[in-house]
């Protein structure tokens, strides 16, 4: 298959989507810019134009209830915020308004099909307020969907899915999965929301990963696979609906668990995923169930303390030999230098 | 009056005495302690919801926010979704999902209302940019009380609205309180709000909102200004709850001291009903036994609504997890 | 000890916080009303007056980053929120500055001691909007310290140690845990944030409960001790820091656990307890863990489905059993009827 | 000119002169990538800075946003607190942990910068509240780009400063642009800022904000207003951002074509620095050699702050969860 760019195949899935459906648009700030939401959206500018691709002012609040609104009358928004964080302001009306529009109006209001597009910072300093991750407080709600696209093959078939769906959907992009290359159909197909991928399959250890923990949790498996442990590695996918099956069924055959996420433990998905085990998936377990998160505090500034602050595919491997009572290997150094180039 | 024909002012009349009917009828009930819902009474503010509302066209659509029958029934919502909503049956409006504050008749325009301050701003701004895409010439309008000029999304909703002359009709119900906050403790001494709006390049206006023609007029001119394509309009009209804020009592049989009597009794003396009332008998266009019929006709619809609410089935628990995505 | 309602402790503990520091001030919606947020600021209002008790507009946002400002200049503002769901609006100051202050500027502009007190509704159809409890979102983040006091002596010792705490730092209150009495220290002590309660000790099972579930896992143990069962009950008090200390010794003790919150599951405070006791206490764990929390979806307004929505004391008891593998029981009703009177 | 003493003026210029070299000197070395950190360069706007800050006294306070170095130096930041900061290492004012938006320099009145728009116009006026309950005279200040005027937090904080009247200057710089989207795709067409400010009560005046003497007096106004208890001020200051949004470009040079040189020419024409240099000299006040010297003073400040925030110690792993609470 043709392989894409991360932020190509975003590109393709919201241009063929636009093309099949002339209810979808796109706003946000910078959404149709030249660089265009670090190339996802130029295209569709470039294709759809000002009438269906435009910038909005700062204003996160009202822009999501105008898209809210504006999904009320049939049209199915695209709202895109170029760092996550910027969306606390917009958690009244996305939480509170469109993830329970459908229930609490008795289906009587028709859904509000909007689709936010918000990415995820990472690394070159960018600080606390400009690096979170915020599945795992989205997902606790009952009437949003959550995604997160690790890979580009996904990256195009979650977008389609999400502009597919009656239910508003978060999909969250983590920045540095922008230029990494993958197999991508050219058709359009729908990733399943609420399905997880195996992407792996093996038969010692499950590692649960989402977001970019999935390229470093493959990292791991490879060099995993030299000290001949068989990993399985499960792409999440989607948070909200939790595809339990899978995972479950991953854990009764393996019988260990490693969770691997881009966001921080207390509450969060890591946590999600284990307890889930701890429920069902009890009797199959043989070992404790692992946690890899961000360091417990905000994110740091400094190179030094970033390196700290991330959890790496070093840390993955590591997590993996401790649940198989292994602590001593020959672990290269797997990872990979933070190559991100400034100012953003 | 120029556009005000006999007509439009019987229909002005019926609407307010529906609203009011309602509302009375169903804040009696209330203290049976049967509608298991928080409940704001919209009693004294009618004309505002039947001045704009006869302004509209059906498919002119309606937001409004948690103290919202008035707007519902005004936009063509039944007596019978509305009961049946308060008391909790599969039959209301919202199923018996949303309750008093959260009301739907999406047929009849009424998109929803919201317990939220400020959301359904926003939302009636993007259905109305929803309808400039289309190149409809629908109009969205949305009520809200003047404390929610205290939240920013009404500023940010403002200023999109302008900047895109977006057909949207902004509705403010000054009613001078926030549950028991008056004015001077939330909005800067002198405060006018047409002049906030018309510093977003919003047109703005101020009416009576206790004058079923007065709302009626300046909605009017507001409809045709944004359906030329002028972009949104600001309308605050001021008026007066005569309830508590939440629940059928008042306030001074409740030894609550924020506002007076004797306020209260001021405005019951310009009351929106009466008024309306007054004048079609003195202008000859009806009787009081026209009015008395009319009068008959709605508590007719009223009692039957009541009566089907409270006889109608409960949600069934295995429906709980019905619409949620 | 002299007995005190919920919103007694409370008034007495911000009152003689309020008569020991002067910087402290209370604002809010309503908070100087007679009814003063269910007669908690009711004596404050009496006795401080309008210059340290005072009403707010209609602003969440903007008026917790005036809290955070006023705390930068040395105050101690409290910022109360009648309804815990009207902080949405507030969590970009809340989350995105309070809470990484201290952090993120090095120590070096100090520390914005906000305390932020919210209600949390139920029942009497508030309905989807008013009724949620935001535990596990806030505590997802570092920076920030939340607690939900479910005993009068707690809501008096938590509010208390927030007022005394140099960390922003939310109160959860359960609207329905208002009127309920317990004994209360007449001194001024404060509940230490980040300690566990145990309620009652126990060897068969623990219950580890947050809030209002405290009151139902009561009564629960107490039925389950007619049956027989010996439970250990925790009340958590604070979620973050969380005394994982308290909670794993307890398990290691019983070694079965029932987590039973005020919110949902996914990414919740059950989960979170879940998988502590599925990482770290996993060798004691003898039978799989349970999760009791909210129906997955928006809280309906109908009573009957209200019923079906809200797990009680006897979700928690027959999940006690259920863990100790006893399917049969002579349960009694031991629910309470929602006696909660309208309209607000 | 009333209060413009010579030494003001002399300050005023070594004010601008001071935040020029320092931001023309940092974003030189920022193409290195050895500052990973993403900056917001503030050259083109250092009037409204070094103009408000020659107005407010010692223990007034000063907030800003992104675009912070100037703010941060001209209330009296060390340059070689923000060159290690922008360098990561410990010795930056916010000890590496901040990056270039997330300055401090409590000593010296300059309280926090925030990346997030809007945030820190409630936290000044928070401060404010703070003042007025302490019944000080000192004032809270906080400086924003004109696209946060689109946020709803700016009108909550200043309909609750104007409710009372607390000590608050506004600062907008006005420059045109937010990011790269022109100020017409996000404000309606006519938008005064002013207008909207006094429309919620609040004292309103726009300046040439790369007029340093003409900010300066403004100021001055705005504060000994405040002072005298009548309540905040809104200053908007007509400015140019010289450089891209983020980063040490120059946008033409980058290929990007929302604005064009010729824009950007008119304004290097109208350089605050320039203006303000060349009236010293036109009145007599300072030589050519004289500012040369003080130059070369700056020069000598920055390269030695850059010099020693390279050799400065990393922040240590070991310390990564320090002040968390
Ligand atoms: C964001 C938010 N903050 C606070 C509340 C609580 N609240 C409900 S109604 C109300 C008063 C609103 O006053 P106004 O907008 O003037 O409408 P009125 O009740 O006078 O009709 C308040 C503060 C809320 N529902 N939403
Ligand atoms: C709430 C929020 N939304 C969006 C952004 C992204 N952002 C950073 S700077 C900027 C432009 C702001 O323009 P303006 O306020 O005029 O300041 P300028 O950059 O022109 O100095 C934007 C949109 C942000 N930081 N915070
Ligand atoms: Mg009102
Ligand atoms: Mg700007």
């Amino acid at each position: 298959m043709r392989e894409l760019k991360y932020y190509e195949a975003l590109s393709e899935g919201l241009v063929q989507a636009m093309e099949r459906d002339s209810s979808i648009f796109v706003t946000g700030i910078a959404v149709d810019y030249a660089s265009g939401i670090f190339g996802s959206t130029v295209e569709a500018t470039r294709r759809f134009g000002p009438e269906r691709v435009f910038d909005s002012p700062a204003m996160e609040n009202a822009m999501t209830g105008i898209c809210i609104g504006a999904a009320a009358m049939g049209k199915r928004p695209m709202m895109v915020h170029p760092r996550n964080d910027f969306m606390f302001l917009a958690f009244d009306q996305l939480i509170n308004l469109a993830a329970k529009w459908r229930y609490m109006y008795g289906g009587n209001a028709g859904s509000v099909p909007v689709v936010v597009r918000a990415v995820v910072g990472k690394g070159w300093g960018q600080g606390a307020t400009h690096s979170q991750s915020l599945q795992s407080l989205l997902a606790h709600f009952p009437g949003l969907q959550v995604v997160l696209p690790a890979l580009p093959q996904d990256a195009k078939g979650l977008t389609i899915a999400a502009l597919q769906s009656n239910a508003p959907t978060v999909i969250l992009e983590h920045r540095t999965l922008y230029g990494i290359s993958g197999p991508v159909d050219e058709a359009y197909v729908p990733t399943p929301i609420g399905k997880a991928r195996v992407v792996q399959e093996g038969t010692d250890v499950t590692i649960v990963a989402t977001s970019f923990m999935v390229i470093e949790a493959m990292r791991a498996a490879e060099e995993l696979a030299k000290e001949g442990v068989s990993v399985e590695l499960v792409d999440l996918r989607s948070i909200r609906p939790l595809d339990e099956e899978t995972i479950l069924s991953s854990v009764r055959k393996t019988g260990r668990l490693v969770v691997a996420d881009t966001s921080w433990e207390l509450c969060g998905v890591v946590s999600e995923i284990a307890a889930l085990a701890a429920e069902k998936a009890f009797h199959s377990l043989k070992a404790p169930v692992r946690r890899i998160a961000l360091a417990d505090c905000p994110a740091p500034v400094s190179m030094s303390l970033e390196a700290a602050f991330y959890p790496k595919a070093s840390t993955i491997a590591r997590a993996v030999l401790a649940t198989l009572g292994r602590t001593h290997s020959h672990l290269g150094d797997i990872d990979l230098a933070d190559d991100f180039k400034g100012p953003y | 009056m120029g556009t005000v024909t006999p007509d439009v002012e019987i229909r002005l009349f019926k609407s307010v005495l529906r609203l009011r009917r309602a509302e009375e009828s169903l804040a009696a009930l209330y203290s049976e302690q049967e509608m298991r819902t928080p409940t704001h009474f919209g009693v004294g503010q009618e004309a505002v919801a039947s001045g704009v509302c006869e302004a509209l066209l059906p498919d002119d659509v309606v937001y409004s926010h948690h103290r919202c029958h008035n707007h519902y029934l005004a936009k063509g919502g039944s007596v019978a979704g509305l009961a049946a909503e308060l008391y909790g049956r599969e039959t209301g409006c919202a199923n018996g999902r949303g309750g008093s504050v959260h009301l739907t008749a999406v047929d009849k325009g009424f998109v929803v209302s919201s317990a939220i301050l400020g959301q359904t701003i926003a939302v009636a701004t993007g259905s109305a940019l929803a309808f400039q895409m289309d190149r409809s010439s629908r109009v969205a309008v949305t009520f809200f009380g003047e404390a929610t000029c205290e939240e920013g999304v009404f500023y940010e909703s403002m200023n999109y609205a302008a900047l895109r002359k977006l057909p949207v009709l902004f509705v403010c119900e000054n009613n001078l309180y926030s549950t028991e906050s008056p004015l001077s403790t939330r909005q800067p001494t002198g405060t006018e709000l047409c002049e906030r709006a018309r510093a977003f390049k919003v047109t703005a206006e101020k009416v009576d909102g206790n004058d079923t023609i007065a709302v009626f007029e300046a909605a009017t001119r507001a409809v045709e200004s944004i359906r030329a394509g002028n972009g949104p309009v600001f309308l605050e009209c001021m008026t007066y709850r005569w309830r508590e804020h939440v629940g059928p009592g008042f306030d001074h049989e409740l030894g609550r001291t924020y506002r007076t009597k004797a306020e209260l009794d001021k405005w019951i003396e310009h009351c929106p009903v009466k008024l309306a009332g007054e004048r079609l008998q003195s202008r000859g266009i009806a009787s009081e036994a026209q009015i008395a019929r009319w009068t008959e006709e709605v508590e007719s619809e009223i009692r039957v609504a009541v009566l089907t609410a409270k006889q109608a089935p409960w949600p069934e628990a295995q429906n709980l997890f019905d619409n949620i995505y």
